[in-house]
């Protein structure tokens, strides 16, 4: 694919704007591009964010720490799990909370099967965005499973609202472990209709090998974390970097593709899911008996001072800054959020693809768009 | 854009896209003979979980055969949306206080379960609605107590 | 807890910071407290400067955010190695309200849409920025969100009347 | 002297003698049948898809949920019709009037039995292809008149897409009728009554499909309106009833695209048991079903790679089957 340059084009006669969203069926949620096309080639792309903003951040300085337990759920819809825990994790980083074991391997088990559910929704909707409708709702089919599995435990599908500072709100049992067990091999059973199903297909393979190419250095040069910056060949990993959690007890592999286009970020995300499915395993097979909360005041006070917690959300690499200021609200809570440094990476790649691309580009990196206006 | 393909190339991608084209037909065409997955949903009601968190409710002790509130009002001042209004009475001087009145603002409640987290006499639970649709926001206020005599 | 590979690295951050800064005061921090290895602060300059020492070693700008301390701005730039070592240097600048500091976006282009953030919610209007705009508030909004200024910033205990 | 003998009576007299009979109740079986047919085949589109994807499908209104979609055309036809501020009015009114011409028109040559036949004419296979060009003409109407980007972009790809391949359809085509040696459709079915033209020409019958299926705009080759794209391409800014017509001509030149695979190739009305109308209707059924089949299976190939698989793989294909078949056929 050639890149357009608008140098030799007179740009009124030839570029023409046009508003892809922020209502469009494939900008999942509400996303704005404002694209510069010639006939149907972009040739500048921006992307206009903010319009699900609700101020989180904001809110956070309002509320004791306790109250904000709901909120970090609700910026990045699809893996709630692992935003509440990291955000759990973050404040008792702040106050030196120690989590007994088997909670940390109850919240391992829990993220990892958020994170399941999040890879299946982002690579069917990617699929989705190509076209074809059907296997979206296979996927779906198996993530169905697991917001049913998370649900008997948390009560919730969606924004489950799961751990608590020093521990997890609800025990797992046997009959969780069986149903994830069982989930787990119907799981690996399933990737081989998605091989022959998807990734096999020509028109798939067409659409998506050498499309939207993110290079070593764009990507480290934009910031990008998550599958999308392991499809571009980085091996970055926070599970692995910085083991949180209990992620240093499990052996797991960080599937990298060096080719960084759209098929590289799809094989990611599929190879990313057998990972999570090994850790889940893992984590079940030596899940230790004990408490599954330390002994925690019911509102805490950390100490002044600040701290920055990393973790692996399904989209990159999300970050808490907290700083406090020794009360029991936070002075300011900074949510790093993976998705906004992976959606302007957009800007610098899309130009020269058609807008077919574009939606599969975007579908690819795997956005959410409420984790970005937060 | 595939200038650079050799014939033998050309020839061998139209045969294996072809088959990858077919054996996604094949998928397909067993999946239209699977018995279906959907819940079908007003003719056939889903079973919630034990942990299920609908919207809360006060629980029914065998030893007072009422609840346990004392409306300390923890739940309204923890709430994050304050959506919860507490009203106790005391029955005669000295006597603890006893929640009369306990409104909850569904419409307005992030379901997070702070409240029962937070309940120091362990009163609260959640109840397993799911099927709360209103005419009007007010519907959405209700007195939880008042549920309590309903269900006795 | 730390790697050799990490002393030897905080070694020569170290020094090279100290170096290319010398105002500016570097410590080491307690990783497990805060969640960083080097705490580098410095009142209003160096900025740029840092940033060109991290893109040397090839960190990776994680985030850029401030701290509205009612009489002047911390900006705080964190870097991550994530090539080698996993070492995280948090750089804190403090800078007056009304002295608005440099861009870095020259040095990372991911801190175009950082710093816009920073200006859409604290006003700190960054120096030879190429487009300093609002980002995630309206485009009209002569408000800025996090300041600490702006709206009720104290727990609210009671309940509000909206009910009943 | 007798009138009747005069030439131009004569036409007359044989036009309105049992001609004019059998062409007034066509048209009036054509027009109950074609929304009927439309209705029917959204249905059966909805249904496949559904337990395609492990769902029921509508099921509510009727058995099945068969009325479905006589619901949705009421609810349709009740709908307020939009136009857009800067529309060019008449162009936007006239374009779903445009589109069910070719839906009409064509009706008239299929022979659904060896007696169900409106009018024989002994170029019948041309008649279709100059009609069915007509929807490409309203597509184009539609998605200029709209006065929107996205259906703009829409319209200009369904042209493009309908110069491409119909080029590959018409060589196709082409091999078929050089061995029936007749543009008649009826002629050719009667000519495939011992093997069908499947089995002497299975390369020109797919690609006969294929380039049935981009004609037709249908997945995989539905970037006319793809949705994930261009929110619904040309048909974007139609609502109502004017929707619904567009809807009707593509579920009817589905149909009609199946039916001339199924006299060109799959042997029309031939077929043991039933008479000729069940088998014809039969496999013309089977074969939109397998249209719909395709759509739910496939991803959405890209403008440049839809260009490309017409020029560079369904045409020298064509051709040289085109080149085979009349090599053979001098031959023997």
């Amino acid at each position: 694919m050639t890149m357009k340059t608008i140098d030799d084009i007179n740009i009124n006669e030839r570029l023409y704007q046009l508003n892809l969203g922020p209502q469009h069926p494939s900008t999942h949620g509400v996303l704005h591009f404002l694209l510069t096309l010639d006939g149907e080639v972009v040739v500048k792309a921006e992307m206009l964010i903010g319009y699900t903003h609700r101020g989180h951040e904001k809110m956070a300085e309002n509320r004791i720490y306790e109250q904000f337990y709901p909120n970090s759920a609700r910026m990045d819809y699809l893996s709630g799990m692992i935003f509440n825990t990291g955000y759990c994790e973050a404040v008792e980083k702040l106050c030196g909370i120690e989590v007994p074991k088997r909670a940390r391997y109850i919240r391992v088990i829990t993220s990892e099967l958020n994170r399941v559910a999040s890879h299946l929704l982002g690579v069917m909707d990617f699929v989705m965005g190509i076209g074809a409708y059907t296997p979206f709702l296979y996927g779906w089919d198996d993530r169905e499973i697991i917001l049913d599995l998370l649900e008997t435990i948390t009560g919730s599908r969606l924004t489950y609202n799961y751990s608590r500072f020093g521990g997890v709100r609800v025990d797992i049992d046997q009959t969780f472990c069986d149903s994830a067990r069982r989930f787990i091999d119907r799981m690996r059973e399933r990737f081989k209709l998605y091989n022959d199903l998807i990734t096999g297909n020509i028109i798939f393979i067409k659409r998506t090998v050498g499309v939207g190419v993110i290079s070593k250095d764009v990507a480290l040069d934009y910031g990008v974390t998550g599958p999308t910056l392991r499809g571009s060949g980085v091996n970055y990993d926070v599970r692995k970097s910085e083991p949180y959690s209990s992620y240093e007890d499990f052996n797991f592999e960080i599937p990298t593709k060096e080719e960084g286009d759209c098929m590289a970020r799809y094989l990611v995300r599929l190879a990313e899911i057998e990972q999570s499915l090994r850790i889940i395993e893992q984590a079940m097979n030596n899940l230790p008996d004990g408490p599954i909360r330390a002994d925690v005041p019911c509102f805490i006070t950390p100490p002044a001072g600040d701290c920055y917690h990393s973790f692996e959300s399904a989209r990159g690499a999300v970050g808490y800054y907290i700083v406090s200021d020794g009360t029991r609200i936070p002075y300011r809570l900074k949510v790093r959020a993976p998705s906004f440094s992976n959606l302007f990476v957009m800007s610098k790649i899309i130009p020269g693809h058609f807008v077919a691309d574009l939606v599969a580009i975007f579908g690819s990196i795997d956005v959410t768009v409420p984790e970005i206006d937060r | 854009m595939n200038t650079s393909y050799g014939f033998k190339q050309y020839v061998k991608e139209i045969f294996t896209g072809s088959k990858s084209l077919i054996i996604g037909m094949g998928i397909t065409l067993k999946h239209m003979f699977k018995p279906i997955v959907t819940v079908q949903y007003p003719r056939q009601k889903p079973i919630m979980t034990p942990h299920f968190r609908g919207h809360i409710e006060a629980i029914i002790f065998d030893d007072t055969k009422s609840h346990h509130c004392v409306a300390c009002g923890l739940c309204a001042r923890t709430c994050p949306s304050h959506v919860i209004k507490v009203q106790g009475e005391k029955t005669k001087a000295g006597d603890r206080k006893y929640g009369k009145q306990y409104f909850i603002d569904f419409t307005k409640c992030s379901l997070c379960g702070l409240c029962v987290d937070v309940c120091p006499e362990k009163t609260l639970k959640f109840s397993d609605e799911y099927e709360l649709a209103f005419y009007s926001r007010w519907d959405g206020v209700m007195d939880i107590m008042q549920r309590l005599e309903e269900r006795k | 807890m730390l790697t050799e590979g990490q002393k030897k690295l905080l070694e020569e951050l170290k020094n090279n910071l100290a170096k290319s800064v010398p105002e500016a005061k570097i410590s080491q921090s307690d990783y497990v407290l805060t969640g960083y290895h080097l705490e580098f602060s410095s009142s209003k300059v160096g900025m740029r400067r840092v940033a060109k020492e991290m893109r040397s070693r090839r960190f990776n700008l994680e985030t850029v955010t401030a701290v509205d301390f009612i009489d002047s701005f911390e900006i705080v730039y964190l870097y991550f190695n994530y090539n080698q070592d996993n070492i995280r240097v948090m750089v804190r600048i403090r800078v007056p309200k009304d002295e608005p500091p440099f861009t870095v976006s020259a040095v990372y282009s991911e801190a175009i849409w950082l710093e816009r953030e920073v200006y859409d919610f604290f006003g700190i209007q960054f120096k030879e920025h190429p487009d300093l705009r609002r980002i995630l508030n309206p485009d009209d909004a002569d408000y800025f969100p996090l300041l600490k200024n702006f709206g009720k910033t104290t727990i609210t205990g009671e309940i509000d009347d909206m009910l009943c | 002297m007798n009138m009747t003998q005069l030439p131009i009576i004569k036409d007359i007299y044989g036009f309105l003698g049992p001609d004019l009979l059998v062409g007034v109740v066509g048209l009036l079986l054509v027009l109950i049948f074609v929304p009927l047919n439309s209705a029917f085949l959204v249905w059966v589109e909805r249904k496949v898809a559904g337990h395609i994807q492990l769902r029921p499908g509508p099921m509510e209104v009727g058995p099945h949920g068969i009325l479905q979609s006589l619901i949705d055309a009421v609810k349709l036809m009740c709908k307020e019709m939009i136009t857009p501020d800067l529309a060019d009015k008449p162009l936007f009114w006239m374009a779903p009037c445009i589109v069910v011409i070719p839906a009409i028109v064509c009706f008239v040559v299929i022979p659904f039995s060896p007696v169900m036949q409106i009018r024989e004419l002994n170029v019948g296979i041309l008649l279709i292809f100059a009609f069915s060009s007509i929807s490409g003409l309203s597509i184009m109407m539609g998605g200029w008149a709209s006065n929107n980007k996205y259906s703009l972009i829409g319209a200009v790809r369904a042209v493009a897409q309908s110069i491409a391949y119909e080029i590959p359809l018409l060589l196709s085509t082409m091999s078929v009728i050089i061995m029936s040696n007749s543009f008649k459709m009826s002629q050719i079915v009667s000519d495939q009554s011992t093997v069908w033209n499947f089995i002497l020409q299975p390369v020109a019958a797919i690609i006969f499909i294929i380039c049935s299926t981009a004609e037709t705009n249908r997945a995989p080759f539905d970037l006319v309106e793809a949705e994930s794209e261009l929110v619904s391409g040309f048909h974007t800014e139609y609502t109502g009833m004017r929707d619904a017509l567009f809807f009707m001509a593509e579920y009817t030149a589905m149909f009609i695209a199946s039916s001339m695979a199924v006299v060109l190739f799959f042997g029309g009305w031939h077929g043991p048991f039933f008479s000729g109308i069940v088998w014809f209707v039969l496999k013309a059924y089977f074969l939109v079903f397998v249209t719909v089949w395709i759509r739910w299976t496939f991803p959405r190939l890209r403008f440049d790679q839809l260009m490309n698989f017409a020029w560079k793989v369904l045409i020298p294909i064509s051709l040289l089957n085109l080149l085979v078949t009349a090599i053979v056929i001098k031959v023997l």
